[in-house]
């Protein structure tokens, strides 16, 4: 077999895949061979007794319920790993996956963006968030034995620990367009001690860093600095707060409400404010939005104070 | 005209199993027309299950007195043509003929007022892709919202249509003495496929009309 | 085997008894009683029930176009059967589709 | 049974008009299915074109024969013509609509008007599906997944889904027709229990057809409105849910497999029965069997999706069922086997046809367990093995039971007998040239080559030239029998009424048949295949 076992999942797969080759080569084999007895022994003209048999329910009712243990023997087996493969441990270290016709952009929590290449350390469950801008794509790499559809409007996710140092194929498996067969890549699998200094040596700005950049690029601050004469929301420590909102319900200021507010405004409007903030939407990409959380989220009055001083 | 120039197909034994087959053939047809419309009612069910304040706020927008009189409409003008199967039956020409004639005049009226709604929701920008104004925390779910209630709406005046110009057909035949006691198997199936358009709405109303009117 | 057709010709075939005009009315007046059950149940503030009722109610007033007006209560068992499949298919389709929606587990946020 | 020699045997059905106007205009179920017949082979070898440019362009990892746009549109239109124009109608509507009434001693069809009417919507429905390719195609794959489909694509999907959708309303009348005549216009003495399996085969398929396919016409107009207006339920910029496509996608497409495949084992059972002079073994397991896998079909959709964002839950409901109605087919496997034995077994053309379906009906049927265990797929889908498990289904069953039946009631159809030798090499050449070309693609598969790759790594090629050259020998086989069955149109010799000494009512009348089909409604006495020995 040509096809490497690179990740922690690849053996288990491979054994649940060999054992039910091993039954399925088996039930030809003597399928197979029944047929061939009966067509040789009673074809036309042999001397073969043919005194027609009796129907069986005995003989029918083994080959329906044998068949069924069996098969539900390989549920059971099977759905054990999906379980396992579709739960990610949880000291599984995030990448972010923004997926576009026809090319793969990873961006990692410490600033580092890759396009087409995804560089992991062997031995660290890492589990990639996957977002997709245009059509459906998906994130398949053979060696590891992981695939997952990459959705417009929506994330999921993938996770696997790389056990060998080595370059695997990154794939996207499902069709999304004129260059989906060059919609393709390389995971690039390094021991630890290799891996930190990669990540040194590509180390561009921190996530926040970037966000804060964004901050005052797209103009945030104009309206939301205490300073602005805007009436705005202050940010500051604004993470991890219960936030009224106008319609008197509360909610709790998480990723989740950041990264919407900031593309649908008009969505939770804080109470006490005007639905004045334009909507981001369609105007900064899926890895702007997430630099610029991880900002918000470093931002406290600490933070902003240190910002000042400087 | 009557049931003796009817002649049987060469395919039956005799008219009972012709009638037969035809009765089965149109249940089979109102089947798949269950799972037509069906597609349209699971993804509705599919969406509200993800957006339902949108959903809540979208049916706000839909006129409820106007979708109530429409459904008692259809009510009994299914009421109407069972009345006129049974009229045919019965050997009553005349009554018959008016009942189809009513039942096509209430179908028609549907139509009518489901067209006023039409043009009250264009004024109100409700109309995805053709006339949308709605902004708002809900804009986005009520737009998937609108889109279902045209998909299903629209989908369902085509068979109103389709059915109002059958029973006129049935109507006119059964004035001119097309069909009696005996044999009157295409207006029972008309009969059928109209009550199928009622069954629609009947789920079509609290869907589409009924949806977060309290408080 | 060949022996001539064996089944006798029948008469025309009128289908099911017509149920009576009572009957027809009765059910309608029944089903305009649903409809404005069904519109005042939906003013009030019942919570999910407002849903359940609205849809049980529609389901009532389903089943008696069907039995009544359509005359499956006095028609062949057959076409019961075609009908129910209909609505069962309708009913494998929501559920089952449902069971992923609802079961998906929430990643909206990436974090 | 016993064949009823008549001194005068009346005309045939293909001695009631000549021109092309009573053919274009008829009623008769049996010239329906002949002109169905010729659709379906145009539209076979359209689609055979299609998908001899695509292996082609794979002989090379590069692609330097077409460019990647060509080939997508090459692999959408195979996929689009031979699911929809070629698998979906092929026996259904040639072989049932020709057989079902005779096998049930009915004089026609309920519904002949009707049964016309369907020829012409497929009819309508190709040339759709053919302006789409002459105006330049369509490259979204013959799924149509959103929001590439709606939003992305720049071919003609328009009108691809418009043929799809015409074609759609020709296979719910024909299984209309099929559900009204078994069920009123079987002869006297014929049971539920004395059907032969084809007609079982043929009315489980016939609901699938009428159960499933309106869910496929409407989906692939929300498709089409989406496209068309900007705006719909499955557009994620509103929030709405792509899955939610795959979702009512796959609720048709699934059974649609099974609207492939049950009919090709129908005529299996007949083929099998008759190479072996026995009565099916365990007939009542056989009809369950059937009417099993029709209605489970429709419960396991959700195995196409297993990496598509459904959650994990619905997932291993999906997995379960499928592992399910595994059982059913395998039922059916072995009561074939069973059937051979103490049977008197000749090796004729339809025989040989038959034995290669059992086997490559295994291959595909037991890949399918592979795909169906939740943990395995993650790996396979959307890789070759996917392209290799439904190619030995619909190609190594469905096609081969398909030209089986051909062969088998070619006699009864045209009145002639062909050239039995010629019919046994080709049937051979392509059990090896299926195997040629298929069997790679499971392994390419297995080791990760993705589905729909214009290029593709270099370490795929040898596989990849192997599966070509397969392709190759399988073309040629399948041209072969359009030139010896061509043949015996003018030449072959005549048939008599029962040339195999069959049982089944569809023997006992002249060959070609009389346009209503028997001089007398038969009577019957007894079940299916009562071959005496």
């Amino acid at each position: 077999m040509i096809l490497p076992q690179a990740s922690s999942v690849a053996a288990n797969v491979d054994d649940l895949f060999n054992a039910l080759l091993a039954l399925c080569t088996l039930v030809v084999v003597g399928v197979f061979t029944v047929m061939i007895v009966f067509c040789v022994k009673y074809r036309r003209g042999t001397a073969a007794e043919r005194t027609p048999p009796r129907q069986h329910l005995g003989v029918e009712l083994t080959w329906t319920l044998v068949p069924f243990v069996l098969f539900m023997g390989i549920f059971g087996w099977s759905v054990h790993l999906w379980i396992k493969l579709r739960t990610p441990p949880k000291d599984a270290a995030p990448v972010y996956v923004v997926a576009k016709q026809w090319m793969w952009k990873v961006q990692h929590p410490g600033g580092q963006r890759e396009i087409d290449q995804l560089h992991v350390p062997v031995g660290q469950p890492i589990r990639l968030m996957m977002t997709s801008q245009d059509v459906i794509h998906s994130f398949y790499v053979p060696a590891f034995r992981v695939k997952q559809d990459v959705l417009p409007d929506r994330y999921t996710q993938l996770w696997f620990t790389a056990t060998k140092a080595g370059t695997y194929h990154l794939f996207c498996a499902e069709f999304c367009g004129t260059d989906h067969s060059r919609m393709r890549g390389r995971v690039v699998a390094m021991a630890a001690g290799d891996y930190a200094r990669w990540l040194q040596a590509h180390a561009g700005v921190g996530l926040a860093a970037q966000g804060r950049a964004l901050f005052r690029q797209l103009g945030c601050s104009g309206c939301h600095d205490p300073r602005a004469g805007v009436h705005a929301p202050d940010l500051d420590d604004l993470y991890g707060r219960t936030v009224p909102l106008a319609d008197g319900s509360q909610a709790l200021a998480d990723e989740r409400y950041l990264h919407d507010a900031i593309l649908l405004p008009k969505k939770q409007i804080a109470a006490g404010y005007e639905p004045i903030m334009p909507s981001f939407e369609g105007r900064i990409g899926e890895e702007d939005v997430l630099a610029l959380v991880a900002y918000l989220k470093t931002r406290g009055t600490q933070t902003e104070n240190d910002d000042e001083h400087r | 005209m009557n049931a003796r120039l009817h002649p049987v197909p060469e395919q039956f034994d005799d008219p009972v199993q012709q009638r037969e087959a035809a009765t089965l053939g149109m249940w089979a047809f109102l089947a798949t027309e269950i799972l037509f419309f069906g597609v349209l009612f699971a993804g509705y069910t599919l969406c509200r299950v993800r957006f339902p304040d949108a959903f809540a706020a979208g049916s706000r927008h839909t006129d409820m007195l106007l979708g109530t009189i429409e459904t008692a409409v259809l009510l009994t003008s299914s009421c109407a043509v069972a009345l006129s199967v049974r009229e045919v039956q019965l050997g009553g020409r005349q009554l018959a003929t008016a009942l189809l004639g009513i039942t096509a005049a209430l179908g028609a009226s549907f139509l009518v007022m489901h067209g006023f709604e039409y043009y009250a929701e264009y004024r109100e920008g409700l109309i995805p892709a053709v006339h949308w104004t709605q902004q708002g925390v809900y804009a986005k779910g009520m737009e998937i919202f609108y889109c279902l209630y045209y998909f299903i709406t629209l989908f369902h005046s085509l068979h109103v249509s389709i059915g109002v110009v059958l029973l006129i057909v049935m109507a006119w035949r059964t004035w001119h003495r097309a069909y009696d006691a005996r044999y009157h198997t295409p207006l029972e199936l008309t009969a059928l496929y109209w009550h199928l358009v009622d069954i629609v709405w009947i789920f079509v109303y609290p869907l589409i009309y009924l949806v977060g009117r309290a408080g | 085997m060949n022996t001539p057709a064996a089944r006798p010709q029948r008469s025309h075939g009128s289908g099911p008894r017509p149920p009576s005009l009572g009957g027809n009315l009765w059910t309608l007046l029944a089903l305009l009683v649903l409809l404005g059950l069904s519109a005042g149940s939906a003013l009030l503030e019942l919570g999910v029930f407002n849903t359940v009722a609205n849809l049980g109610i529609a389901v009532a007033k389903a089943l008696l176009v069907l039995t009544i007006f359509m005359r499956l209560k006095t028609d062949n068992a057959l076409l019961r059967i075609v009908a129910s499949a209909g609505f069962a298919w309708l009913a494998v389709m929501i559920a089952l589709a449902l069971a992923d929606v609802l079961t998906r587990a929430p990643l909206l946020a990436p974090w | 049974m016993s064949t009823v020699e008549r001194p005068a045997p009346p005309r045939s059905y293909l001695e009631e008009g000549f021109g092309l106007r009573s053919w274009l205009t008829t009623h008769d179920h049996k010239r329906i299915a002949i002109l169905y017949g010729i659709g379906i082979t145009a539209f076979f070898f359209l689609g055979g074109l299609a998908a001899a440019l695509v292996r082609l362009e794979l002989v090379t990892p590069a692609g330097d024969l077409v460019s990647a746009e060509t080939y997508n549109k090459a692999f959408t239109f195979h996929g689009v013509v031979m699911v929809w124009f070629f698998l979906i109608p092929s026996i259904p509507a040639t072989l049932g609509n020709f057989l079902l009434p005779l096998m049930i001693g009915a004089r026609d069809v309920a519904f002949p008007r009707l049964n016309l009417f369907s020829w012409y919507l497929y009819i309508v429905g190709g040339l759709f599906t053919l302006a789409c390719l002459l105006l330049g195609g369509i490259d979204t794959g013959w799924t149509f997944y959103t929001p590439f489909s709606t939003m992305f694509s720049n071919s003609h999907v328009m009108l691809a889904v418009v043929g799809v959708f015409i074609v759609g309303f020709s296979s719910i009348f024909t299984g209309l027709n099929f559900i009204v005549t078994v069920h009123t216009l079987r002869a006297p003495g014929m049971t539920w229990m004395r059907l032969p399996l084809f007609v079982w085969a043929m009315y489980a398929v016939a609901l699938v057809m009428i159960l499933a396919t309106p869910v496929l016409a409407m989906t692939l107009s929300l498709i089409a409105l989406e496209r068309l207006f900007g705006v719909g339920i499955f557009d994620p910029a509103l929030g709405g849910d792509p899955v939610l496509f795959q979702h009512f996608f796959w609720f048709y497409s699934h059974p649609a497999v099974y609207i492939m495949i049950l009919p090709a084992m129908g005529v299996v059972s007949e083929l099998i029965t008759h190479g072996a002079r026995r009565r099916i073994f365990g007939y009542q397991f056989m009809v369950w069997a059937i009417i099993g896998i029709a209605v489970v079909g429709f419960l396991v959709w959700g195995h196409h999706m297993f990496v598509a964002g459904q959650s994990m839950y619905a997932s291993i409901v999906f997995s379960i069922l499928s592992f399910i109605i595994a059982v059913p087919s395998a039922i059916k496997v072995f009561n074939w086997t069973a059937t051979l034995y103490k049977g008197d077994i000749s090796f004729d053309a339809p025989m040989l046809y038959a034995l290669g379906f059992v086997g490559l009906f295994m291959l595909g049927g037991l890949t399918g367990l592979f795909l169906a265990a939740t943990a395995l797929d993650v790996n396979l889908t959307d890789t070759y093995f996917v392209v290799a498990h439904f190619h030995y289904i619909m190609v190594g069953g469905a096609v081969m039971a398909y030209l089986g039946g051909v062969h088998y009631w070619w006699p009864k159809i045209t009145g002639r007998l062909y050239s039995e030798a010629w019919a046994r090499f080709a049937a051979i050449l392509m059990f090896f040239g299926f195997n040629l070309t298929f069997f790679p693609q499971y392994i390419l598969g297995w080791e990760g080559m993705p589905r729909r790759y214009h290029e593709y790594l270099p370490q795929y090629q040898v596989w990849n030239v192997l599966s070509s050259a397969g392709a190759t020998i399988l073309g040629v086989s399948y041209l072969l029998p359009l030139l010896y069955l061509g043949w015996s149109l003018r030449r072959g010799a005549r048939a008599g009424a029962n040339p195999w000494d069959a049982t089944g009512l569809e023997w006992q009348t002249p060959s070609p048949p009389p346009l209503h089909n028997f001089a007398q409604t038969p009577t019957v006495t007894e079940g299916p295949y009562a071959y005496r020995q």
